[in-house]
């Protein structure tokens, strides 16, 4: 695989939260940051660079894509994220469990599983991280 | 690549590719009430008709489905002549005369110009207009717990002797996946009743949220190969779990 | 029924898909009906889904899910018996038998059903009460037919 | 013993030389003559022979045959070779014929008698019914035993499968079965050879090959007597097509209404792979093939051969858009050709005896001959085949002939479910594939049921509807919805209870389930409704209009009387299931009109004319 992949540096994440209302604006979901395909989770204890950012990583052998009875998660060979076909999911959420790193989520409202899908090979929320955190090499 | 007249456009297609497809992409709506992608198409409503005229067969034209007809090089195709439209509402018609309640149904008859359906309408008619997806989804991707019983006017979908099946995971895919609603089921907190079988669904280690029923964990551990324990957590634990580990490889 | 009745059954067939209207075929013979646990056993011979069998078993007429009466007595509905007089003798089975086209007589003694031409189209209109053929019957004689059963 | 193609002449020469001397008497024994206890003949007629102790000077064989195809004068007895042919025989008349038979002398009395001239007709060749027809495709239905492959053999059986085998390259044969127009029998009329050829160039293996013996149109009966009668020449053709297309399985798909056929066929099977004629290196040669009986589970559907192959995959019957011939993709996905009984047993016959010798009979586009099971209201209720092209009359009034009972006719349904109605203006139609789909019918797989005018045409069209309605599959909208709403529609209309604008309706339904159904079922659903109002129309105003059925048969529309013709000769009274008849002997008899059912059993059975039609009271 010769794409580009997101690589996080904790040390460098304040947990601005801004990937993640970035990642809800762009993908429509009004903003809501509980939407953001991205998810920020500050250390218990508050340490200054202990903050984690967790995010798809779009994994050479998915547990979604295994999981997936209907093959609606399919691979862009550009860009090598994982996308998830609206037309072809049966929303039985089979993807949701197969994710081991909690990456697959799911819209209970929309009843609905989304996740990262590198914004078409250029993702909003590395654009929008202020310290560097978030890079998409 | 070959190249046929949509609509009196010239539009590039791969031979073998179905109209309906490529009207989609070329952003012209066809109407379809059975038709979904995670399935082989079946051509059971017929509304996706459309009028296909070959050149060199002069005055040669045919309503076929478009959902099923391979694109083909020189092919001249029209998806809303008068015949298609016409076929389109009568087919309608029938329809609203079975399942009046169907929300697709109803906006299909509006857009069709039907006023008043001109058979007597079941108006406690259920919503089921046997277009086969939740068969098909469940037979063919999942775990062939419901299927279509007898033929005719008489067809109907059901599990076997119409009791909770066996098979059935309740992944609910059949009830989301209906375009018509048809399928009633309940999925309150960890509770998941569906073609009369009730589930427990198995609460999150971490937070106790809903996950998956037992079933379905089970039968994607068997026919997929994924560990039944990463299953039993909800997505947001999961990633808290994630976040825990980059934290501990970090330091 | 123990499942092990069908097993001689099964056998003869290989463990496929495409063996499952003849197996349901020789269950159908050997038990005028398909017992609900040879529809389980042949599900699991073929290596489909229950659902599967059972679609198959009610798509086709040949197969009954029900036990049927100690006699069947089927009323042929070809054309050619349709225009010579058929459904006047399914009208009157009905009557005598005091039970629908379909339906088994309250005593069991009786299914009585409609079959959609045998091809002896010659000998119109036609009644079949088990293998016997009556050709060119006429509604008086149903009385006597079932009169002679009894 | 094995044949090979050096030594099956050799073994045919041999068969004819030793069934030369040989006199048969043949019993049938088809699925019609059985009824009538042709079982019970076949057993009296053994041991009548016996007890006659005719000794070796004669040589006699009994045997029984398949359905000869006229049931209705069953069972029958022919005794070969001079073709002494006797109609109803009993068991109870076995001694008499074995009597006729040494004396040189036929029973008078089982002789088949001319309906006009009621002169006593001693051989087959005799009888109009037969002397009328070209038997090709039954060539050997009722002529030898169905059960015996060396009859088959010495009437030069298995000999079009040897000269294909010996010197015959798979594309010179396509080649024969295109130049001599073969078209598909079953209904369709699709150009055989043309078929054959795409699946012989399309790519993906194994290939298949299969005789549908679904026999669905109900009211046609000539697949199963050819089934039961002669199941080797539906083998040999199999074999041959399988040779031509390079199949190496093949299937034939039996309705299990024909318990007989399916008997016959898996011992025609048995014998052939005996000897050499099925199976591993047929004949001694490199082609291998090998067939399997599939039997059909009740639904007219498959017919449809993208149903039938369903079926055989062990699936529901339903069928599939067939915009991607069968020819490359059929059963499980491979190339596959389908033709029907009639189809096969004609190919052995285009290659024994030459392509030209079977274009030379039939019409531009027609080739050959057809079995047309002619039945309903005819005097001659049974099989007859002739040369396509003959026309509706010839077929109803000479070979049939005509209507009996002095009644008039009415109508013939040609098609089946799938074909129409025509009226006596149409009788001068030649019977093709493309005359009858012009005046709005069809041939079809070769159906003709004859209406006289005991028959209502609504209540005829409402039963063609009932039957698709049962039979449909229920895959697609236009056919399930559309059909019960037209059934709804025409009972209303047989029940008095019918509006002018419904015939309006039954139009534009027509037109959906012809341009919006999936498979031929439902797209030629409109066919018997269409054909009947076009040239019934009346038939149908007056049951709208005047609530009146003025063949009688709709019982709500009409009621019987006894008018003053009656001689109290009591025949109504006897024949009237529900007793509501009364009279003294020689007196006027009265119908009680309440417990009458209007089956119309007194109607048909008075001789004197004295039973009246009149609207319902």
């Amino acid at each position: 695989m010769v794409s580009k992949l997101m690589h996080v540096t904790p040390s460098k994440c304040t947990v601005c939260r801004n990937c993640e209302l970035a990642c809800a604006f762009s993908h429509m979901h009004g903003g809501k940051p509980t939407a953001a395909r991205i998810r920020a989770f500050a250390d218990d204890q508050q340490r200054e660079g202990h903050h984690a950012v967790v995010v798809c990583m779009q994994c050479e052998e998915a547990g979604c894509v295994k999981a997936c009875p209907a093959h609606a998660l399919w691979r862009n060979p550009e860009t090598g994220a994982i996308y998830h076909v609206e037309a072809r999911c049966i929303r039985c959420q089979s993807c949701v469990a197969g994710c081991p790193f909690g990456n697959m989520r799911w819209e209970a409202a929309m009843e609905f599983p989304t996740k990262c899908d590198l914004c078409d090979g250029d993702p909003v929320c590395v654009k929008f991280c202020p310290t560097g955190a978030l890079e998409h090499r | 690549m070959s190249e046929i007249i949509l609509n009196g456009r010239k539009v590039k297609v791969r031979k073998g590719e179905f109209l309906l497809a490529v009207a989609r992409r070329e952003g012209i709506e066809i109407p379809t009430l059975c038709q979904h992608d995670a399935v082989e198409p079946a051509g059971a409503c017929r509304l996706c008709l459309v009028e296909v005229t070959r050149p060199e067969w002069e005055g040669w034209s045919k309503l076929v489905t478009s959902c099923l007809f391979p694109a083909e090089d020189g092919l001249i195709v029209s998806t809303d002549s008068a015949p298609v439209h016409k076929t389109r509402k009568g087919i309608l018609e029938l329809l609203m005369a079975r399942s009046p309640n169907a929300v697709p149904v109803r906006e299909l008859a509006r857009q069709y110009g039907i006023e008043q359906c001109p058979y007597p309408v079941q108006h406690d008619g259920d919503n089921c207009i046997l277009c086969d997806i939740c068969t098909r989804v469940c037979q063919n991707l999942v775990t062939g717990a419901i299927s279509r019983i007898d033929r005719g006017v008489g067809k109907r979908v059901a599990t076997p002797f119409a009791e909770p099946s066996t098979d059935c995971v309740g992944c609910l895919a059949c009830a989301k996946s209906c375009p018509t609603a048809a399928i009633p089921y309940e999925d309150e907190g960890l509770r998941r009743t569906i073609w009369g079988k009730t589930f427990e669904v198995a609460s999150c280690a971490g937070c106790g949220a809903p996950t998956v029923t037992a079933e379905q964990a089970a039968w994607i551990e068997q026919s997929k190969g994924v560990s039944r324990e990463d299953q039993l957590v909800c997505d947001r634990c999961k990633a808290q779990k994630t976040a825990a580990a980059y934290q501990k490889l970090a330091w | 029924m123990p499942s092990t009745d069908f097993a001689e059954l099964l056998e003869k067939h290989p463990p496929v898909e495409e063996s499952l209207i003849e197996i349901l075929h020789d269950v159908q013979l050997a038990h005028r009906y398909l017992p609900r646990p040879a529809l389980v056993a042949v599900a699991a011979h073929c290596a489909v889904p229950l659902a599967r069998v059972m679609s198959v078993a009610t798509f086709y007429k040949a197969f009954s899910l029900e036990p049927k009466g100690e006699k069947v007595l089927k009323v042929c509905m070809g054309t050619a018996c349709h225009v010579k007089g058929a459904s006047q003798l399914l009208d009157e089975a009905e009557r005598l038998l005091g039970c629908k086209c379909g339906e088994t007589t309250a005593d069991g003694r009786y299914t009585l059903e409609e079959v959609n031409c045998v091809g002896a189209c010659a000998m119109a209109p036609l009644v079949i009460e088990d293998e016997q053929y009556h050709g060119k019957f006429k509604p008086v004689d149903m009385k006597l037919l079932l009169k002679a059963g009894e | 013993m094995k044949l090979t193609l050096a030594n099956i002449d050799g073994y045919r020469q041999e068969l004819v030389t030793q069934r030369k001397e040989l006199q048969s008497i043949m019993v049938c024994c088809g699925t019609g003559c059985r009824a009538r206890n042709g079982l019970g003949v076949a057993e009296a007629m053994g041991e009548a022979l016996e007890a006659a102790g005719l000794g070796d000077e004669v040589k006699v064989e009994l045997t029984s045959t398949g359905c000869h195809g006229w049931c209705e004068q069953g069972p029958i007895v022919t005794i070969e070779p001079d073709g002494v042919f006797y109609t109803n025989v009993k068991p109870e008349h076995a001694g008499e014929i074995v009597a006729g038979f040494q004396s040189g002398h036929p029973v008078q009395k089982l002789l088949y008698r001319d309906l006009t001239t009621r002169e006593r007709k001693v051989t087959y060749h005799e009888v109009p019914f037969y002397s009328h027809q070209t038997r090709w495709a039954m060539r050997n239905v009722g002529r030898i035993s169905p059960t015996e492959i060396d009859h088959y053999i010495a009437r030069d059986g298995y000999k079009a499968l040897a000269k294909v085998l010996a010197g015959m390259s798979p594309a010179e044969v396509v080649d024969e079965v295109a130049k001599a127009g073969l078209r598909g029998r079953g209904g369709g009329g699709f150009d055989a050879g043309r078929k054959w050829r795409s699946a012989a160039r399309a790519s993906g293996s194994p290939k298949y090959i299969i005789c549908n013996g679904d026999e669905g149109d109900p009211g046609a009966f000539m697949d199963r007597s050819i089934m039961e009668a002669d199941p080797h020449g539906v083998l040999e053709g199999m074999i041959i097509g399988a040779y031509a297309i390079g199949a190496t399985q093949g299937y034939i798909y039996v309705r299990q209404e024909y318990p007989l056929a399916v008997k016959h066929l898996e011992q025609a099977m048995a014998d052939a792979r005996e000897m050499g004629l099925l199976g591993e290196q047929i004949l001694g040669s490199d082609f291998s093939f090998e067939i399997k009986i599939a039997r059909g589970g009740g639904a007219f559907v498959c017919g449809e051969s993208s149903a039938l192959m369903r079926s055989i995959e062990g699936k529901v019957g339903e069928p599939r858009a067939k915009y991607v011939h069968a020819a490359d993709k059929g059963l499980f996905d491979r190339p596959t050709v389908l033709n029907n009984v009639e189809t096969f047993i004609c190919v052995p016959l285009i290659l024994d005896k030459g392509a030209e010798h079977f274009a030379a009979t039939g019409t531009a586009g027609s080739k050959g001959t057809k079995a047309f099971s002619v039945v309903g209201k005819v005097n001659c209720n049974g099989l007859i085949e002739v040369p396509m092209g003959t026309t509706l009359r010839e077929l109803i009034f000479d070979v049939a002939g005509g209507v009996p009972k002095g009644r008039t006719f009415k109508a013939v349904q040609t098609g089946g479910p799938s074909g129409g109605c025509l009226p006596e203006s149409q009788l001068d139609l030649a019977v093709d594939f493309d005359t009858l789909a012009d005046a709005g019918s069809m041939m079809g797989s070769g159906g003709l049921i004859v209406m006289d005018d005991r028959n209502c045409l609504v209540d005829v069209a409402r039963y063609f509807v009932k039957f698709l309605v049962d039979e449909s599959c229920g895959k697609c909208v236009p056919c399930r919805e559309g059909l019960k709403q037209m059934l709804a529609i025409l009972s209303r209309i047989t029940q008095g209870e019918g509006r002018t604008e419904d015939l309006v309706a039954i139009d534009k339904l027509c037109d959906v389930l012809k341009d919006g159904s999936l498979c031929a079922l439902g797209k030629s659903a409109a066919n018997p409704v269409l054909s009947t109002l076009k040239y019934f129309r009346s038939e149908y105003e007056e049951h709208i209009r005047d609530g009146f059925c003025r063949a009688g048969v709709c019982g709500k529309l009409c009621s019987y009387h006894i008018n003053e013709k009656c001689t109290g000769c009591a025949v109504c009274a006897k024949v009237c299931p529900v007793t509501c008849i009364s009279g003294e002997k020689k007196e006027l008899h009265v119908i009680d009109q309440g417990p009458c059912i209007q089956c119309g059993s007194c109607f048909d059975a008075c001789r004197f004319d004295a039973i009246e039609i009149r609207s319902a009271p």
